[in-house]
């Protein structure tokens, strides 16, 4: 708590200095040796890379160092089982204690980037003899990764613009909230160290398209690999390059360098990948892959047309020649698409792809996919707390790209069209976009303050030459312009220097609050604000698990909605019956039907999946209004959509969802009304409000008295939010 | 004042003696509580008690408004049977209630209820909970003139004699009960919801159950061999309930008294009703009829550990010893209807075990090809019997990554071509290079 | 009416092509005939191994798939190799072909590792 | 468990008339004046205070004296002290005399001898008064075994009216007292009398040697039956200032296991009628001027729990995340330094010695297993401890931050631990101050290194430019 304020005051100056700095470094180029640039550039860096960890440990300060949310919480389940038993069990491991009876073959449903790094590292600590334990390495895994995300974006901002674009962006993407989200100490998550290979595979990319080596194409086939290995979003990766290439294809930018950069990723790329084996083939099945195939061969005609016009260098010839090889090309690659697809063998695109280009798609025909939160269609207010004045510098940066086309600014410019689209569809993917907005605002900055800059010291001859390829035509413009009024100018861009750098400083700031307000609370522990102004904790989670953990039998198979499930074998180390890998439709679908059926039916489908205790989470006493009362709804859809006995409509009363007494009968009688009101009816929770009054709905319950006749209460948490239920044996005389 | 702590005393101790009797190793009852309206029963139906003490029960017998009525102290039980032989008290003494004798049974614990023509809404409320209902009409009996049993003074049929046994030896024994049972009393039906209520001795098909004092004005509500005289519950945890309709079904008059069926010329000096009572009376306090199942194993074929994870397509062995109580000992229990299932929602493998005739079960079979959590369940009911319910999860998993099979012939011009790529990619390095 | 004189066109434009092809093609340096030959090699051996898998079907599909991949693979990478050794490529002034041959050892490196874990 | 003790019990009870024909020839001639005991049932580790005034009749002079305990006791016997004392009431004095298990060979249905060896051999005609405490624990077993939530907790204490003496004793008394007044039952053995939450036993005349007649106490006691199964304390030394305390427990409710559901409202808005015997939380005291203390379990901090410190004492309380109902189990661990120069010294001949204390510091716990991992700094060579009771010892090896050799480790385990064990233990131990420069030099090089490998690269990158 105490250390938070002063760690970020030190760092807050940061961005203001370096950006000082980078128009200084330009001036001493030409005064002083190189090695004072470059020793500024190393320490800014270093700056960057530090403040880029230390800005992600608010959550730690806050709270303590723990893993967030849901899904960490499996992959740091995994971690632990591979830094006890070894790579070869945990690449086989088949898991009985999750999707009960089922099972998952973890090994092969898993991308295992992220655990083999975390082990990696702690290996590595453990041979420095460093007693750390797996977890701590677990919770700093993802700052570690964004603060070398900062250099990857260091290099590829200086790739495709100039050092100091790379130093803005650098300093951007370190502290910008659209990425800082997903990487604040504790959110051990896949997406943590996607970005960074995402990042990386990009630059090298650009690198290998730039210098046309074998090499850097082979360093970006492995970056793909590492990233295929770490997060599912490699197909962004997959389908943005061949598109690339299409658009240069079609631009006519088309060079043998690409040809070698994009061949060599491609194949070595796709032979890396299918190691993975939950990739497995699908870079030759599935459609999603299906365009960088046709990219692929589409070059190989390409390439050959332009060596047999090379060759022949007599155009009626070729015209003849492209006549026939075209339409024979087009019409085999034609028929083998249709002959894959009528088989079978390429499937068609997946739900979540389709939501992709669809935003509607998901709503009415996958539930599963709609019912999570981070899945929802991206509000503008979200665009602003993530990216703030990066909304505004983006399109400036754009159009700086266009005044300089090069084959990096193209690809720069289409990753972050396409990806900033995608960040429309789906609220998650504002992460794959943040990189892109940073470095295109980047190459905004540094170009609009070195125009300015140049503007103020007035004799701008020097630097261009000293900047070689930097925008002549557009600076000598403004020196034709400018020789007439300078002091009019040097005042204005004084002006708007300052402008800039108020802007910037604004952006630090708001990107620290965010931070600390926004993207720092563990969602496992509840913080909220007493009536004293003093903070509450409410750890009822924790609380309710280490009671499943300590006070149920081993083999106890706990039935919950699939939010929890990784929580509760993470923490709980029970058996659960669906979790939050929704790989198994139907039964999560049985799960909803038991959940929004009457007790006695729902005891059936208990007794039929062996379950022990069931789990609901309730907010009504403390007024959490993500509970299971609020989640409702989407069970009874799953359920429904699967078993058609389930309907929407018999829970709702003309159409609104409500809890009190104008509930529906059925919705009043479910099963998970049931557990989550029992007894709730005796108790006060708020003063003048009369007993049964739910906080988190805001109103009085409508069914007090609930009788439970095949479930008995277990387990309540000391703030009601989680209640265990356990299934009693059946009628012994009946 | 003095004295009740004494007292206390001796019963803790007692009941400390009594909690490890009624073990796994030895589940024939020891203490049986009785409850009687009066205590003349207690001569009167000497015979069947004097039965019950020779064979080594130690009966207590209490009026059944003896305040001192309680079936357990601090969570112990005393007694590990109780025989209510009270059809008329509506309330006993204590804090003895319908919810206390439903625990008792629950608890695993027999019971034997002997109801009368009027039998109180205790007793019947006993029964229904039990899923056996006793005729509304308070002043209704049996009455059957078709299988009356033929005495002196010409009655009302309301005596009959009745021989429709079930066939089941583990319950009346394995000599046959030449003679018909005596029966005057109260009739009832077992509830068809209830699979575990089963008819011991059923009426013949002319009986009919009305007040045979009043005329027959509505059709009677029970009629036919739907009718029960006596049946008989095991509850899932082996508990054994045997509900008669009469009384005096176990009363010496019965016992003794010579029996002609109307309408059969045989006469026969004595009734069935001692064999029949005492036979019921061995199982019901699981002298006969009880099972149990001891150590249950599994392993691959070949091997001797329990693995705690299959592999599809494994064979494995599952082996169970089932043995009988006989009263006395622990005997090999002999069928060869006992089956296994490999179960995950549904039987995978459904076997019949195969057994060496000394108890011990074995079954072999291969693993099916899907992997999960499974269960070695064994639903072992037969009629009369305790039913066995054992249940055992194992994981099964995939195969590992190096358990695919490796070499597989069609893929060998693969295997050529990419070797051959690799030489030729040698070969290529060597001509390029010094090519020039 | 317009697909027979298409055709014959096509036809003697064929044989034109054919002809020229050759006459251009004698000139190329040593070293790319070498490449070619390399390619057409890789290229040939993917083909029969594709036409092997249309008869047999594709039970063992990750051997096929690094069978015909390696054998793609090689020839792309040896395309690569022929663009960036090829003195008429001005792009690749400044990359020296031994550099270029090293990169292109590296790459091919890597392939056959890859594929020798992905045949069994 | 009650069953085969009941019956043990009566078989003791039958035994006793052969017992009355034994006791003549017992083994010497001693004879207890007076004896009066008094065992204490408030919580669940039973205090017995035992006074005796042992004469001596035989011709020889005796040099100790003989305690007898029924085998159940003695192995639930925890801990046993004796003391001679001297004067009378005013300017009465306390001598400790040590009191062991005697080898003898065990008495009539095994009954277990320990000796206390006095100070001087008791000559004849003479007499000595000994002031005897010992402690049971787990000797109180819960009836009924099972209760819900709603029901108070009835335990059961068996011993004898009389004390089990290998002496003939001529008049003695036994005052137990409970908790409360709320007593279910209790055995008579005249006169016995009940006042308050007292029972009075005797006085007895003249009871033959190994008089034995069972007694059994009924009666509520709804306090925390805290028993910590497993306690594995590490007390890490660094010569860098500090102690570092980690303790792992794990705790179980001992009494009546809870049966049913556990209701939230019931707990909550009745505290008075339902889970009486549950408790929410403990009371640690640990020495003063700890720092950084902490109290989590495997899945991170426990949020609740407040520390009070003061000059003399810090006293640290902690709540489990839950309840403790009967039977339910909790685990978690507690940590926390301590400035080294409290704790650590240096002996006379150059050696250092650590001189902390051996139990568990939560009030009123038994503890079934403690093991003391005492963790030396690199580098220092042959321990030896000083303990005041007996335990078993062994030898590790730990490897922490940046360690080559590995720290030795001394291990100490006892089983049956009582608040009482709470004394202070020394280990001594060779420490050569050259060690503690080991880790900063690794650093120092390490950084050298880093540093030297810049420099290089910086260098490298201007050749490459120029």
């Amino acid at each position: 708590m105490v250390g938070k304020p002063d760690t970020n005051k030190t760092h807050q100056p940061d961005p203001t200095t370096t950006l000082k700095t980078s128009p200084f470094s330009l001036k001493t180029l030409k005064l002083k040796t190189k090695q004072q640039e470059l020793l500024i550039r190393i320490t800014i860096l270093l700056l960057v890379y530090i403040l880029a960890f230390i800005t992600r440990l608010f959550s730690v300060l806050r709270y303590e160092s723990m893993i967030h949310e849901f899904d960490p919480y499996f992959n740091y389940r995994t971690t632990l089982y591979l830094t006890e038993n070894g790579f070869y069990e945990f690449w086989n491991w088949f898991d009985s204690e999750s999707w009960y009876p089922l099972g998952r073959i973890i090994g092969g449903t898993l991308y295992p980037g992220l655990m083999v790094t975390a082990a990696v590292i702690y290996w590595g600590l453990k041979f420095l003899r460093f007693a750390v334990h797996i977890r701590e390495v677990c919770v700093l895994t993802a700052p570690f990764f964004a603060s070398n995300t900062t250099i990857v974006a260091y290099f590829f901002g200086k790739e495709v613009w100039d050092s100091g674009a790379g130093l803005v962006a650098a300093i951007l993407i370190a502290i910008c909230p659209g990425y800082i989200s997903r990487s604040v100490a504790g959110s051990y998550d896949n997406e943590g160290v996607a970005i960074f290979a995402l990042l990386l595979t990009f630059y090298l990319f650009v690198k290998a398209v730039n210098t046309g080596s074998l090499a850097w194409s082979l360093a970006s086939a492995f970056g793909y690999f590492y990233m295929v290995s770490a997060w599912g979003g490699y197909v962004f990766i997959i389908n943005l390059i061949p598109l690339y290439v299409l658009v240069l294809l079609i631009t006519g930018r088309y060079s043998m360098r690409l040809y070698v950069a994009y061949n060599c990723m491609y194949i070595v790329g796709m032979l890396l990948a299918m190691q993975i084996r939950f990739v497995g083939f699908q870079h030759v099945q599935s459609g999603e892959h299906m365009a960088a195939m046709g990219v692929f061969f589409l070059i190989q005609v390409f390439y050959f047309l332009v060596w047999v016009k090379h060759m022949l260098n007599d155009t009626t010839k070729f015209q003849a020649f492209l006549r026939i090889s075209v339409t024979s090309a087009v019409a085999v690659g034609a028929i083998a698409l249709g002959l894959g697809t009528a088989s079978g063998y390429i499937s068609p695109w997946t739900g979540r792809f389709y939501s992709l280009l669809d935003p509607t798609y998901a709503k009415d025909h996958i539930p599963i996919i709609a019912s999570v939160s981070e899945h929802q269609p991206t509000a503008w207010s979200s665009f602003m707390f993530d990216f703030h004045i990066l909304l505004f510098l983006f399109p400036a940066g754009l159009y700086f790209c266009f005044k300089r086309l090069s084959d990096a600014t193209i690809f720069i410019v289409m990753y972050g069209l396409t990806s900033m689209y995608f960040a429309g569809v789906m609220v998650r993917l504002i992460l794959v976009a943040t990189p892109a907005v940073c470095l295109i605002s980047a190459i905004a900055v540094s170009a609009t303050i070195k125009n300015l800059t140049q503007v103020i010291r007035g004799k701008t001859g020097q630097t261009v030459s000293a900047k070689g390829t930097s925008s002549t035509k557009g600076l000598s413009k403004q020196q034709a312009s400018l020789d007439q009024s300078i002091p009019f100018l040097k005042n204005g861009a004084t002006v708007l220097l300052f402008g800039a750098f108020y802007l910037l400083s604004r952006y630090a700031i708001h990107c620290t609050w965010v931070t600390s307000e926004a993207y720092s609370s563990p969602s496992i522990v509840l913080a909220a604000r007493g009536a004293h102004g003093q903070r509450v904790i409410f750890d009822d989670y924790r609380e309710a698990y280490f009671w499943l953990r300590q006070n149920t039998p081993q083999d106890a198979k706990v039935m919950s909605w699939w939010d929890y499930g990784y929580q509760i074998t993470a923490m709980g180390n029970r058996t659960v019956i669906v979790d939050n890998n929704t790989w198994n439709n139907t039964h999560i679908a049985t799960v909803g039907r038991a959940m929004s059926s009457y007790e006695d039916e729902a005891y059936d489908i208990m007794r039929s999946l062996d379950v022990d205790y069931v789990l609901v989470v309730f907010g009504g006493v403390t007024g959490y209004s993500s509970d299971d009362i609020n989640k409702f709804l989407w069970m009874v859809r799953i359920g429904g959509g699967v078993f058609p006995v389930i309907k929407e409509p018999d829970y709702l009363v003309n159409g609104e969802y409500r809890v009190d007494k104008g509930a529906a009968p059925k919705m009043l009688n479910c099963l998970m009304y049931k557990l989550c009101y029992y007894r709730f009816g005796e108790l006060t929770t708020e003063y003048g409000k009369p007993p049964g009054y739910d906080r988190a709905r805001g109103v009085e319950i409508g069914n007090k008295d609930v009788k439970l006749e095949y479930l008995e209460e277990a387990f309540t948490t000391s703030n009601w939010i989680v209640r265990i239920y356990k299934v009693k044996p059946p009628g012994n005389r009946w | 004042m003095a004295k009740s702590p004494i007292f206390i005393l001796f019963s803790l101790i007692i009941t400390f003696t009594v909690t490890n009797s009624f073990s796994i190793e030895n589940p024939t009852d020891r203490r049986i509580l009785v409850l009687l309206d009066d205590l003349a029963l207690k001569s009167s139906h000497s015979i069947f008690f004097n039965s019950l003490e020779s064979r080594g029960f130690d009966l207590d017998f209490k009026l059944s408004d003896d305040p001192k009525i309680a079936l357990q102290r601090y969570g112990q039980y005393l007694y590990d049977a109780l025989i209510l032989f009270t059809p008329n008290s509506e309330r006993f003494g204590g804090n003895l209630d319908v919810a206390g004798i439903l625990e008792f049974v629950d608890s695993g614990k027999d019971l034997i209820v002997a109801a009368d023509s009027s039998a109180s809404d205790l007793i019947r409320n006993v029964a229904a909970e039990c899923g056996v209902d006793f005729d509304e009409d308070p002043s209704a009996m049996v009455i059957d003139h078709g299988s009356y049993a033929v005495s002196g003074t010409e009655g009302d049929h309301t005596l009959i004699a009745a021989d429709d046994f079930v066939q089941a030896d583990v319950l009346l024994g394995n000599t046959k009960i030449e003679a018909p049972v005596l029966f005057k009393g109260i009739g009832h039906s077992v509830n068809p919801a209830n699979s575990l209520v089963l008819k011991v001795l059923s009426a013949s098909p002319s009986a009919y159950s009305a007040n045979p004092k009043s005329k027959l004005s509505s059709p009677p509500s029970l009629s036919g061999s739907s009718i029960s005289l006596v049946s008989v519950v095991q509850a899932r945890n082996n508990a054994r309930v045997v509900f008669s309709g009469s009384l005096d079904l176990f009363s010496n008059k019965f016992f003794k008294s010579p029996v002609q069926k109307a309408g059969s010329s045989n006469k026969y000096e004595k009734s069935g009703n001692q064999q029949f009572v005492t036979e019921l009376s061995k199982w019901v306090f699981h002298e006969r009829g009880h099972l149990k199942a001891v150590n249950v194993r599994h392993h691959r074929v070949g091997e001797t550990e329990e693995p705690a994870i299959y592999r599809i397509n494994d064979d494995l062995e599952y082996l169970v010893e089932i043995y009988e109580w006989s009263g006395s000992s622990w005997e090999p229990y002999v069928a060869n209807d006992v089956q296994v299932q490999f179960y995950m929602m549904s039987p995978y493998v459904l076997k019949t075990m195969s057994s060496d005739k000394k108890g011990l079960y074995l079954a072999s079979f291969k693993v099916p090809d899907v992997y999960g959590v499974f269960q070695f369940k064994v639903e072992y009911q037969r009629l009369g019997y305790t039913s066995l319910s054992l249940a055992k999860q194992i994981p099964v998993r995939p195969f590992r990554h190096n358990e695919y099979e490796r070499f597989i012939p069609t893929a060998f011009p693969y295997y050529g071509a990419s070797f051959s790529t690799m030489a030729g990619f040698l070969i290529f390095s060597f001509v390029y290079l010094y090519s020039k | 009416m317009v697909k027979p004189s298409s055709s014959a066109a096509t036809k003697d434009d064929a044989r034109a092509l054919i002809h020229s092809l050759r006459s251009a093609y004698s000139a190329t340096p040593t070293n790319l005939k070498i490449i070619d030959l390399y390619v057409v090699f890789a290229v040939s051996t993917a083909l029969i191994q594709v036409a092997y898998m249309a008869i047999v079907g594709s039970f063992p599909f990750n051997s096929f798939l690094s069978g015909v991949l390696s054998c793609v693979g090689t020839a792309v990478l040896a395309v690569c190799l022929r663009i960036q050794v090829n003195k008429e490529n001005k792009e690749f002034k400044d990359l020296p072909p031994e550099r270029a041959f090293a990169d292109f050892v590296l790459c091919n490196l890597v392939l056959h590792l890859v594929i020798m874990n992905f045949l069994g | 468990m009650e069953g085969r003790s009941g019956l043990t019990l009566l078989l003791t009870v039958m035994a006793l008339s052969s017992l009355h024909l034994r006791s003549c020839h017992s083994s010497s001639d001693l004879q207890i004046l007076t004896a009066d005991r008094r065992i204490d049932l408030a919580s669940h580790i039973i205090r017995v205070a035992l006074v005796l005034k042992v004469q001596n009749d035989g011709a020889s002079p005796a040099s100790n004296v003989l305690l007898t305990f029924p085998p159940t006791q003695a192995k639930h016997l925890a801990l046993l002290q004796a003391a001679e004392v001297t004067g009378k009431k005013k300017k009465k004095t306390l001598h400790t005399l040590d009191a062991k298990p005697s080898d003898q060979a065990d008495g009539p249905n095994g009954a277990k001898f320990f000796s206390i060896s006095l100070r001087n051999p008791l000559s004849t005609g003479g007499s000595v008064s000994i002031e005897v405490s010992y402690i049971l624990t787990q000797s109180l077993e819960p009836f009924p075994v099972e209760i819900s939530q709603s029901e108070p907790q009835l335990v059961l204490f068996r011993d004898s009216s009389s004390i089990l003496s290998p002496y003939p004793i001529k008049q003695q008394t036994t005052v137990i007292r409970t908790p409360s007044t709320r007593v279910e039952s209790f055995t008579r053995v005249e006169p016995s009398s009940q006042l308050r939450t007292e029972l009075k036993y005797g006085p007895y005349e003249n009871k033959p040697a190994f008089s034995y007649t069972p007694i059994l106490v009924h009666f509520e006691n709804n306090n925390p039956f805290a028993v910590v199964e497993e306690l594995v304390r590490e007390i890490e030394i660094s010569h860098w200032g500090n102690l570092q305390i980690t303790e792992h427990y794990t705790l179980v409710h001992n009494g009546a296991r809870h049966k049913g559901g556990f209701s939230r409202v019931e707990y909550q808005s009745r505290p008075a009628l339902s889970g009486v015997s549950s408790f929410k939380h403990l009371v640690a005291k640990l020495p003063p001027r700890v720092h950084s203390v902490y109290y989590r379990d495997s899945i991170g901090n426990i949020s609740t729990s407040h520390l009070r410190t003061s000059y003399s004492k810090s006293e640290l309380e902690i709540e489990p995340r839950y309840p403790l109902l009967g039977g339910w189990k909790a685990t978690f661990i507690i940590g926390y330094g301590l400035p080294l120069k409290d704790v650590l010294f240096e002996a006379d001949d150059g050696k250092r010695y650590l001189n902390f204390s051996f139990g568990c510091p939560i009030a009123e716990t038994v503890v079934n297993k403690i093991t003391n991992k005492v963790v030396l700094p690199e580098g220092s060579k042959n321990p030896s401890v000083v303990v005041p009771f007996s335990v078993e010892r062994r030898a590790e090896t730990k490897y922490s931050y940046l360690d080559i050799v590995g720290r030795p480790v001394v291990v100490l385990e006892k089983e049956n631990v009582v608040p009482e064990h709470n004394s202070l233990f020394q280990v001594y131990y060779e420490f050569h101050p050259m060690f503690m420069l080991a880790e900063p030099l690794m650093l120092t090089s390490v950084f050298f290194f880093f540093f030297v490998a810049a420099l290089a690269y910086v260098h490298m990158d201007i050749s490459i430019r120029k």
